[in-house]
């Protein structure tokens, strides 16, 4: 039998919400019996989206971040967007240590640490603005 | 998240406590700044025993924090991380600059 | 200063997202700094108001719920809405002990309990269809 | 959530352990139920002590096995709710017909 769920949440970018989505996000995995080091990896990888959005995406104002998480079977796929100035190289802002904000001591890990933890990572634009992040993650390996 | 200091034998032990990230950080930038400008002790070991998550929010910090001890000839290093925290501190490289104590050098 | 926030939380009716509706809720008011009791209470609600939603507004299949939740300043609103089938005599359903399902056990104490919980509730139909619960609850009571 | 038994001087003591909502009825229903059509007892008490949180899907349950271990002339009792199952317990009036047992009579 193929357990299938899902769930959308939608929240404003401030980074009081970052603790709120990764606790939401391993509470609905919690029926898939993910090890402490799946569930850590994975809210390591939202926190890392999050944290974009509300650092990067929005110039000024709370504006809008939607989490969507569905899982298939042992599979979990979670897609994290924005409306905010978007990415123009792609490729440049996902290597390691890249950031356009050194000055406020950003490290350029994020979309490192989000591979690394994840079995999968894509970042698209949104449309007509911002960045959509698609990741998904396999649990139970361990088993397979 | 909290922040509690204490000298031992001329070694500040920082301890980091909660959630480290970017919600957090501001506050744990300015207090950990305040408490190193009075510079009472000869290198800074920060103990994660009681980090439960961090991100790397926090490797940024914490490269700041190296950077600016570095400037007064203060070493750093690292004690008692977590899983989810000692992951993403042995990815970002950072026990190059801020090496991990093994157990036996634990103060 | 007067502390805001608010999220928007989608799910399929599925008795398995029940424990996932009041962890998040209950991480969202985490910056409330509620005690356990209030935290307790209100998961309670959130418990009773989607119950609901999958045990009587859909026939079958999982369609959509939908949890709002925000905080102004000490105050919490939750609004749980779904597109059943709806309820003819409201007033009646929230007489303590009416339930129209007697044979599943129902104990009718559903609408009885979020009212004792929350400081207000309201239940009003949907549009074109179903049910919309709003409760709000003031928190740090015992301090005022 | 999970359920464990044991015989007690004739006390047939039910702990219930985990989250008991609607997701979680039917299974403790089904198992309840089963345990109980063995009556090598002589009473029931349903230990809440490790049980973290219940809905009115709870007091549904309860009220059903009341009913069946009633026409079997076996009574229930309750012990050691936390204080989130003891304010829905008390307010839809269960107590009525499943009375709280004092710390001094539990077995
Ligand atoms: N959601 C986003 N909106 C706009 N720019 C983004 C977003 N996410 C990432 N970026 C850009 O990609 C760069 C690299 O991101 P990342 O690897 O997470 O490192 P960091 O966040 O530490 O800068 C950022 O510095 C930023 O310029
Ligand atoms: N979301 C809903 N959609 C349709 N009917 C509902 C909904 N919520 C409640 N009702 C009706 O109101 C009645 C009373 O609800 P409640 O007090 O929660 O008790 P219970 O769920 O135990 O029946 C239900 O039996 C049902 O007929």
């Amino acid at each position: 039998m193929n357990f299938k769920n899902e769930m959308i949440l939608k929240f404003k970018a401030k980074s009081v919400n970052e603790s709120f989505a990764r606790s939401a996000v391993a509470a609905f995995l919690l029926p898939l019996d993910p090890t402490l080091e799946e569930l850590n990896d994975i809210k390591t990888a939202v926190s890392e989206a999050v944290t974009n959005c509300i650092v990067h995406a929005y110039e000024k104002g709370e504006e809008d971040i939607e989490l969507a998480c569905s899982i298939d079977g042992d599979t979990v796929h979670i897609t994290v967007s924005d409306t905010g100035v978007g990415i123009s190289d792609i490729e440049k802002a996902r290597q390691p240590f890249f950031t356009t904000k050194p000055e406020d001591e950003r490290s350029g890990m994020g979309f490192t640490l989000m591979e690394t933890f994840m079995d999968n990572l894509e970042v698209l634009p949104n449309q007509p603005l911002g960045v959509i992040v698609k990741m998904s993650k396999k649990i139970g390996n361990k088993g397979g | 998240m909290q922040i509690e200091t204490i000298v031992k034998r001329n070694v500040l032990i920082v301890y980091l406590i909660g959630e480290l990230d970017e919600y957090s950080a501001e506050q744990a930038r300015r207090k950990l700044d305040k408490r190193f400008e009075d510079a009472n002790f000869e290198c800074v070991i920060f103990d994660m025993s009681k980090l439960t998550f961090m991100d790397s929010t926090g490797i940024g910090l914490l490269i700041g924090r190296y950077k600016k001890l570095y400037k007064k000839n203060i070493r750093a290093y690292i004690q008692n991380p977590c899983l989810q925290v000692e992951k993403i501190l042995r990815m970002s490289g950072l026990y190059e600059i801020m090496p991990r104590l093994s157990n036996s050098e634990v103060i």
